[in-house]
This record gives structure tokens, C-alpha cells and sequence, in this order.
């Protein structure tokens, strides 16, 4: 039965053998020698320590192209004309799924024809030495991104390769991404990756490990993402990890937003071992963005706001191009450039929101409620009290379409456009915290003059590519017009 | 047939390699709602998985949802697969059906082709959906083929 | 001497049969009629109405091309395409000089050419029935704005026209826009607007009437804009106007914004008349844009959030492309849509940020030492009471071209990007109230390491255009850096 | 004529119908703190009014500046101007000269040519002038003409 514990060194090198035979590109690792390699690179293309030293929020986009020469220009590019801090490496669907023989077909073809061919960068098959070329080009710390349920080779080609963070975890990168994939079986998997990070990490190579935040990206209660990082981070920490950024999507109202970031910290430094550097990333809103770039720019410069007020160590940016996937560049940059303005311009005011304290506490009770009944789940193991949790609907994430999960829980807004639970399910929670949300909900079903019905989780989806925050039923907004 | 014997069991999916979940929790959520009995068999799921459930509940209904644009090439023969499964259930599909949706009315006649009785686009409310299958199941199909549907 | 007394009908009559006789259109205007002509027109075109029934802000682009057809379809756009709540018409250059002859060459070599051969429409050359064309083809309320010293003919015809709502003031179209008119003439002149604005207004026309808050746009002290934005406002309502919107541009400070605002409000509605009504107009930054769209749309953002707390009446927009002057259409409409976004977001969130009501109550208390010194300065009159103000500089504008001011007040920001008043000349204003400024600066002047200085000021005014809200020294600045 | 014996007084002003104010407001502040006399004439002062007033202070320096694209146009004769008033000073224009101020090194050939002494673009420090001008009155003309000016 997998447990939280540390893999032992003969079974780390066993399963590194094992997943190295997987691809070609596997046999180029060695670890003696990468331990070299990232000994030689400098000061500032150290990941975790320009992260863990930065005095505000340092920015970073999304990118991925399936060419090295086209993922050098495009994250040069990012670098000088978005002045992106830290830079990404997005990875191809068929690497995400392990298909490491179509990712070649498609690189292929991307180098004879010269187009996208794949709607990432393979790492894989670039092996260790196109990871290298890419890490020398440019100027800055580069994270591997992904969504890869079994990342082990992966992890293991690009750290080889220089690569000195890496977002996902086992419940991060399998809820919100792939319906089949047991728990057990990803958790088992990311123990490898984390372990092979911490073994880098023992050598004095800080690898940083990102815990995917926002999850589904729709709506999600801040608590339950909170949950599933700290349950992520403490994985993590167990297989030697001592960086680790726990992650946050914006879910659009300023003050829970602001409160779930301090209470993400404030856990994290808690929950997690005290060697462990926890720092934290925000993302801005994942969910649908208007299709129009002015109005993207809009819900952009709200995040910049947010990340200026609640100053995270890193912010992931989106582009005003959002609403029509893969953006130009120029869209990229220009994301980038608007959030750093707004940053810039609102970081040195005193910006103090009421209520934030009292919503942050909110925030940590239930947050604490969803780990005692994981503790409970698995008498005091984590990943079984994961496992068991997720089983028995105590732990919960709206719209996952994995089988491991309910999907039961359902969200929707207050009537200050908070997140709430509208739907329980088997959400472990204590019972005067459902009452708070529940009276919460009845204040906004006043408002609007409509019972609480599954039609405010299906307006409020909608609501800020609709151009509002709040999904509100036609007649209220007619109301509210001029 | 009349509809009025005809199964309230309705069969949720997601066809394909889809992975687009929040539109299905939705629907599921309207037609529970509605009074329906609705098995939601969630994202990625096979025109196998759907003509299974769809036999084993005895559906009245199944609703395809794809989000992603390869709809057409997900449907193709599924309808074959359903009668072989013996299933015999109004089928309705809604999304974005096409990767360029430039007219929705050669979509909405390329999936009355492959045999769905009613095609709807992204925009349409979970309402206009179930006003329509509670007309379906309870009159003939073939009158049921009249009413225009604006979507 | 020039008091502030209603003009009697009969000096109304003779001024208005002079100036209408100054440009071959003003023959044109027949008040009678033009009282009919307003009654005709629907409620979603009065512009008063529209405004004061509005709960929540109203958005306001600015535009004007020389042509009718153009502007029509200028409007037309932007009222379609940027959801625009309410239209202007921006007066070109000639006519604000009262150059009608100038502008009716520029406004034919235009017809000519196609070209926008003037930066604005020319409604006088245009004509009362020009000016009813345009107000019948645009489906929403449209106010003049221009910039004018001497506004009268302007009024004259537009008010026939069918325009029900004006920009300007004796001082802030005076001190802003020209060296050598002097305030008493300036005065006069707008006494005039005022009267025949109040003329309308007792025949059930309400011409709603808005001084031109920012000034000269660049780091002006809240309480020097509201004292100007009071004494405007009393000018009018002497003369009947009932309809009074009070202006305000955006330092990028969201506190001190707000609280000015909300001043702004308060001061308004006190100082005025009961019976007249004040609503408030908040713009968009107006010092200098970044020369990049994507870094002026995070200065519009911040704008949008400022506005969806402050909820003033009406914002006046600004575009991405406001750096390289006049925008096009596009720009126009995609800086409508920023602001419309953010605030539609931010606007049913609960957010009351500390220190609001401080900062009101400090910006008050300036503001009544301003009003309390125009009052001694005119034994009581308010007119007199301004001139002398002006003249002996207990009243004054930072950064005013015109001779009317001393312009000799200096502003900068203190360490949390409040503009505080650094060099106070001979403005009146309680020490008390001066100490607490000396003492914020001197706040920043620690953190910066460097002493109080013009530097300060200098940094300060290309601070925004360069990324930032405040003009930290570089030393300071590449500390802040990663 | 040897530098020290010449006039610490500064005459400042915008030329033509040019109505930008915030530059020379920090020009008169950083001239001001710097220790030398400033007379500033403000916006919209004439090619007379510079002369006038140089004449009247014994200028050792007469500052123009321009920001709104028509300096080349506005400063046609100028020198002629102040010699005919009988000012002997140094003179020095800044702001935005050029309206496509493409090339910087030709905006600062014509003004050279029209008889100004230093031409500075817009992003010129004000310490950077206030270098120069303690220079220009210290040393000979001839001599403060090999002095590079990095603008």
C-alpha cells in the first residue's frame, strides 16, 4: 500500500533505469554530470533562489513551441519585449501523454515544414542536450509546465538538462486533466519526480516544485485548492523538496483573492517542514475570458490589481488573445507589459481591504476542516487520507472530470462575487461554516429575487466572459443598467 | 410510440477525447432539476460507453456534448452503434460541433444527417434543451421533427 | 466690478445679440424655438436626466472630427462598439480661439479633401441645423467639449442645436489652455454660458453644466481641483443652472482618488444650491500615457478600478493609443470596453480600503482653507474672491501657463503615491495641514535616501509614462528589482 | 571674454504658441536650486520677448524650449533677434525640435546652424544642462565647442 514516505535510493535508481529505457533520449542523462552542469550555470538562471529572493511579484508567461530554435526566439522574445522575469517551457500533448513516438513524427514534421506541427515544446525527444541549448540561450530561469499525469522521464531529461523547476503533483496534474488515471497511480509517479528533485536538492541543486493551483480553473473554492496544495507540498517536502511554490487561480473578487494568497502562505509555512522555502504563485483568471481583447485587458489589469495588493512571489500572466487560445507574441508580451504597469503603479500604495482578515480566517478553518479529514482518511498518512478523501467525496473538486474524483461539490457567488458552495455533496465541513455560505448565498438568491439553483453555478461560468463578474439573471442587470 | 411511456432516463457524455467537463455538470444539473433521471457518464467517452449505458438504463435520451470541434469525426456512425446496442432514444448533440462555426445551419445539417434529431450550438440554455426533450418524448418523433428550434 | 450676480435679461439679450452676430450662423438661433426643438427630443436624450438617474457610472469617450457625416459615424461607432453611455463633440483648435473664419477653410478644404484637415468639429460653422443633425442621427445624450476662453457663441449654437450638455469653466478653460486671458474676462464670458444655460433651464431645458476638473492634468493636489471645481459650480448655479457635474482627473493613487471623489461629492453638495443637482465626473489619468498600448491599457485598468470603487456619475475614458495623441476609432472604443470590464467586474465587490475616510477628511479641511481664503479675498463675493485669490496666490494651479496664476505651488508624491504639495508658495492653507505634508514627503525622502527636492517633482511627472506611479531615484528603483 | 565675469542669470521660455508648462517649471526649479538667477518668461513667449527680457537682465543664458513639433519654424531669425536687442549670451534649445525626430544628430545640425550653442532632445536631465551651462560661462565659447554633449 503507497504511503507517504521517502523512496529509498536502490528503488529511486531502479525506477530511473526503468523509465530511461522509455525514450532513446533516457540514456543521456547522468546524474554526476548534470549535478555539474547546473553547478556551472549562473547566479540568476537559479530558479528557486532569483524566486525566493525577489522583493515583488516576479512575472511569468505561458509558451511552447514544438521547434528549439523557434522556443529559443519565442521565449527571447518574451524576455526583452514582455520583460518576463522567469520564463516557462509549456510541454506538447503527446508528451503529456507519454507518446513520445507521435511527438517525434510531430517534431519532425514541425522541422520540415517549419509549422506548429505539436501545441508544445517535446523535451523528450529535444533529450538533454536541446534542454541545454535552450537553458544557455536565454537570460533568465525557465520552468518546465505541462499537465502530465506520468511525468517521470520528462522530469528526468529536463532537470539533466538544466531545468531547475517544474510545475504539477499528483492531484493537480490528474483531477483537472485526464478522466482514467487513478490517484495512487499519479501519486506513486510524481513521488518519483519529487524524489529525483530532492536528490538534486541534496547535492545543492534547489530544484523548485510548483503544485498546479487553480485546478480545474472554474470557480474553484479557494479552500479546496488550498487543501490540495498543502496535501501536494507536503509530498514534495517528504521526498526531499525545499522549494516549493504552492499556486493560486484568481477566482475575480479582490478580496478573496487577496485573503486565500495569505492564507495559501500562511498554511503553507504551517503545514510544510520548516527547511522547506514555501513561496507562492497566482495565477491570473483561468476560466473563459471575453472574446474581445479589450475586455481580456479589463480582466488582466483586475489581476494585476489583485497581485499588487496581495503580492505573491510569482504571477502567471494571460493574454488579451485568451478567448482564442495560443496567443502571438506580441498578445504574450503585451499580457505581460499590462500586468507589470498595473503592478507597478499600485505596489507602493497602502492598499488595505476591509475584510480580508475575516475572510482569510474563514478560508483557513475550512481549509484546516479538509486536512484534519484527510489526516483522519488515512490515520495520519497523507497520501492514503488523499486516496481515501477523494473516495468517499470528503475531498472534492467542482467540474473535475477525472473518476478519481466526486465532482460533486458545486460552486457559486455571493453577492459580493465571493465563491461559495452552493452544492456539498460529502465536502467534509464543519456545519457553521456551511451555514456562513449558505446565508451568503440566500442574501445574493434575495437580491436577485430567484431561489439558489444550479442556474447561478451556470451564469456565474459564464459571467466574466459576459463581461461581468457575478452571473446575474437578465432582469436584475436590466435593473442595474441606466 | 407514444411518448408518454417512453423512459425519463437521460444519458449525459462528453464523445471523444474531450475533456471539457463543465458544460456536462451543468446539464446534468438542469435536467435532475427538471425531473429527469440522468446518468452523466462524464468526459472521453466512447460511442461504445454511451450505447451501453444507454441500453442498460433503458434511456429515453441520449445528449452528446462536444466542446472541442472534432464532433463530426467522433459521431461518425454512431447512431449504428446505438441500434446494434438496441437502443432506441431521441438523440440530441450540442457544443462547438465545428472548428470554424462560421454557419451554424450546415452544422446543424451535417449532425441531422448522421442521424442526431436535434443539433444545438454552444449558446443554447440548458432550458431550451429540456423544453425540447420533454416535447420529444411525449409526441411522435415525426411531429416532434416540426417545431422549429431557434438557437 | 465683476460680481458674482445673475446677468438681468435685458445685458442677457443685448450680449446675445452681439455675439450671435459675430459668425453668419448665429443668426441661426431663435430661443423660442429652440425650447420647442428640446421638448421634441426623447428622454434617452437628456443628457441631465440620463446622468442623474444612472446607477452606475456612465462611460464618456472623447472625439471630433471636422466633417458632420464623419462624426456622426464617429459617434455612431463608438456608441455601437464601445458601449459608450454618453457622446461628445470635441471643438476643434480654431474655434476655442474664436477663429471661425479658420475653421470654415479647414472644415471646406475638408469637404474637399476627405481629410481631418481640423482636430475637432467645428459647431459653429456647422450651425444650429448642422448641430441637429448630429443630435438627432446619435441615439444618446452628447455634451460639447472644448476648451474654449470665450465659449459664448459656442454655447449660443449649440444649445439651439440641441445639445443639452457643456464643458468649461471661467478657470479651468482659463488657467489650463492660455497664457494671457485674464480671469476677470474669462469670467464674464462664462457668466454668460451660465446664463443662457440657466435661461434653458427655467423653461424646463436642464443644460447640465461640467467645470473641467483635471486642470492642467499633471499631479494637480485634490483640494485645488475641488475648490476650483466649488467655485465653478457656485458661478453657475447663480446664473440658474440646475444640473452641475463636478470634474476630477485621476492622480493613480486609488485612496486619495477615492477619497477625493467622494469630497468632491460631499464639498459639492454643500457648497451648492439645494437646488441644484451634483453629480460628478471622475477622468481617466491625464498626465503622460507609456508610449505602448499594452502598458496604457494597466494605466486605463487602474482608472476602471478607481471608478468601480469611487462610483462617480460618469468617467471620461482614455485609450491605449492616448500616447501618440488623437486615437483611432478602434482605440477609442477598446478603452470604453477596458473600463467597462474592470468595472462591471469590481463594482458589486464589497471594497472599502483603509484610510479612505482620513484622506477625505484631510483633502475637506484643504478645500475650506481654499474656499475660506476666496471668501475673505471678495468680502463674500466669489468672484472677486477668486480674482484676488489668484492674484495674490493664496490660490493656485500647479504647472498653469496662464498669467492668471502664479503657477509657483509645486507638487510630488509622498512615499505611498499621494500627491502632497511640496513647494506651497503663497497658497493659503493651515499649518497644521502643511506640516503633514512636509512630513509624508519627508517620509519618501528617507526611503529614497535623498532630500526633498524639485528632483522629486521632475520624477514624479514622467513617473506613469515610465512604468510607475512614483518617481523613486534609479539607485532606489534597481533595489526594488529582482 | 572669460566666463567669470559673465552673468549667472538665466532666461527661460516655451517659443511660439507652444503652451507646454511642466518642462520649464522643472527647468526654472532645477536652475533655481542650482544657484543661478532665472527669469522665467513661460509659454508662448515671442522671439521680442526673449530679447527684451535678456536685455533687461543681461542674460548670460537664454534657454528655449519647444515641445510641440514647430521649434525650426519658431526660432527663424532668433539670433538676429537678440543681437539687434543687444544680448551677448549663450543660447540653448531643448524639447521635442523635430516632429519625426528620427534622426537627432540632423535636428541638431539645423539648430547648430540657426546659432545655438547646445541643442538637447527631450530626454535630456536638467543636471545635464546645468553641467553645461556652468561650462559655457566659465570657460571660453571657443573652448566649451569641443565639449561632447551626450544627449
Amino acid at each position: 500500500m503507497i504511503r507517504d514516505e521517502r523512496i529509498p535510493s536502490d528503488e529511486l535508481r531502479r525506477i530511473d533505469d526503468e523509465i530511461r529505457s522509455n525514450w532513446e533520449t533516457g540514456s543521456e542523462v547522468d546524474f554526476e554530470e548534470a549535478i555539474s552542469y547546473h553547478e556551472s550555470l549562473p547566479d540568476h538562471k537559479r530558479f528557486a533562489d532569483v524566486l525566493e529572493s525577489a522583493d515583488k511579484p516576479l512575472l511569468q508567461p505561458r509558451a511552447g513551441v514544438p521547434r528549439l530554435d523557434d522556443q529559443i526566439e519565442l521565449l527571447e522574445y518574451l524576455h526583452r519585449e514582455g520583460q518576463a522575469d522567469l520564463l516557462p517551457t509549456t510541454i506538447d500533448s503527446y508528451t503529456r501523454d507519454n507518446e513520445y513516438g507521435k511527438a517525434q513524427e510531430g517534431l519532425e514534421k514541425a522541422r520540415e515544414t517549419g509549422e506548429d506541427t505539436l501545441n508544445g515544446f517535446p523535451a523528450v525527444n529535444h533529450g538533454v542536450d536541446g534542454c541545454r541549448e535552450l537553458i544557455e540561450a536565454i537570460d533568465a530561469p525557465i520552468e518546465v509546465r505541462h499537465g502530465t499525469p506520468d511525468a517521470r522521464l520528462l522530469a528526468a531529461i529536463t532537470f539533466a538538462g538544466g531545468f531547475q523547476s517544474f510545475e504539477g503533483g499528483p492531484i493537480s496534474y490528474n483531477i483537472p486533466y485526464t478522466k482514467r488515471h487513478g490517484l495512487e497511480e499519479t501519486i506513486e509517479r510524481w513521488q518519483f519526480v519529487d524524489r529525483l528533485a530532492g536528490a538534486y536538492t541534496e547535492r545543492g541543486v534547489r530544484i523548485n516544485r510548483e503544485p498546479f493551483g487553480p485546478l480545474t480553473g472554474t470557480l474553484v473554492p479557494p479552500s479546496i485548492a488550498i487543501a490540495i496544495m498543502l496535501v501536494e507540498g507536503k509530498l514534495a517536502a517528504t521526498q526531499g523538496v525545499r522549494s516549493i511554490t504552492l499556486g493560486y487561480g484568481q477566482v475575480g473578487n479582490v478580496v478573496q483573492d487577496v485573503a486565500a494568497l495569505n492564507a495559501l502562505q500562511k498554511l503553507g509555512d504551517e503545514y510544510l517542514p520548516d527547511e522547506v522555502v514555501v513561496t507562492t504563485v497566482f495565477h491570473e483568471w483561468m476560466g473563459g475570458f471575453p472574446p474581445d481583447e479589450a475586455r481580456a485587458n479589463g480582466v488582466i489589469g483586475l489581476g494585476g490589481m489583485t497581485a499588487a495588493i496581495a503580492r505573491p512571489d510569482k504571477v502567471i500572466t494571460k493574454s488579451p488573445q485568451e478567448f482564442q487560445g495560443v496567443p502571438t507574441k506580441e498578445a504574450n508580451a503585451s499580457g505581460l507589459r499590462t500586468t507589470r504597469q498595473v503592478i507597478d503603479m499600485a505596489i507602493e500604495q497602502d492598499i488595505d481591504i476591509d475584510g480580508i482578515e475575516d475572510e482569510q480566517e474563514l478560508i483557513e478553518r475550512e481549509t484546516r476542516c479538509l486536512m484534519e479529514t484527510i489526516h483522519e482518511h488515512g490515520d495520519g498518512d497523507v497520501v492514503q487520507g488523499t486516496i481515501e478523501a477523494f473516495d468517499s467525496g470528503a475531498l472534492d473538486v467542482p467540474f473535475a472530470p477525472s473518476d478519481s474524483a466526486k465532482g460533486a461539490v458545486l460552486p457559486a457567488r455571493d453577492d459580493d462575487g465571493r465563491v461559495r458552495i452552493f452544492e456539498w455533496a460529502d465536502l467534509e465541513m464543519d456545519d457553521d461554516i456551511k451555514e456562513i455560505h449558505k446565508a451568503r448565498l440566500s442574501r445574493r438568491a434575495d437580491t436577485e429575487g430567484r431561489d439558489q439553483s444550479f442556474r447561478m453555478v451556470a451564469d456565474d461560468v459564464d459571467a466574466i466572459s459576459d463581461g461581468k463578474l457575478i452571473g446575474r439573471p437578465r432582469s436584475t442587470q436590466s435593473q442595474e443598467g441606466a | 410510440m407514444i411518448g408518454n411511456t417512453m423512459s425519463q432516463t437521460v444519458v449525459l457524455g462528453v464523445i471523444g477525447s474531450d475533456a471539457h467537463v463543465v458544460g456536462i455538470t451543468i446539464l446534468e444539473q438542469a435536467f435532475s432539476a427538471a425531473g429527469f433521471d440522468v446518468v452523466n457518464l462524464g468526459v472521453q467517452t466512447s460511442q461504445e460507453q454511451f450505447a451501453e449505458a444507454a441500453a442498460d438504463h433503458d434511456a429515453g435520451a441520449v445528449l452528446v456534448s462536444s466542446l472541442y470541434g472534432h464532433a463530426e469525426q467522433d459521431c461518425q456512425g454512431f447512431h449504428q452503434v446505438l441500434e446494434e446496442a438496441g437502443v432506441d432514444a431521441v438523440t440530441y448533440i450540442g457544443g462547438n460541433l465545428a472548428v470554424g462555426q462560421d454557419d451554424f445551419e450546415q452544422t446543424r445539417r451535417t449532425f441531422r444527417e448522421l442521424g442526431f434529431d436535434r443539433v444545438f450550438d454552444s449558446e443554447t440554455d440548458p432550458e431550451e434543451a429540456i423544453a425540447a426533450l420533454r416535447q420529444d418524448l411525449e409526441i411522435t418523433p415525426t411531429e416532434s421533427e416540426r417545431v422549429s428550434v431557434s438557437s
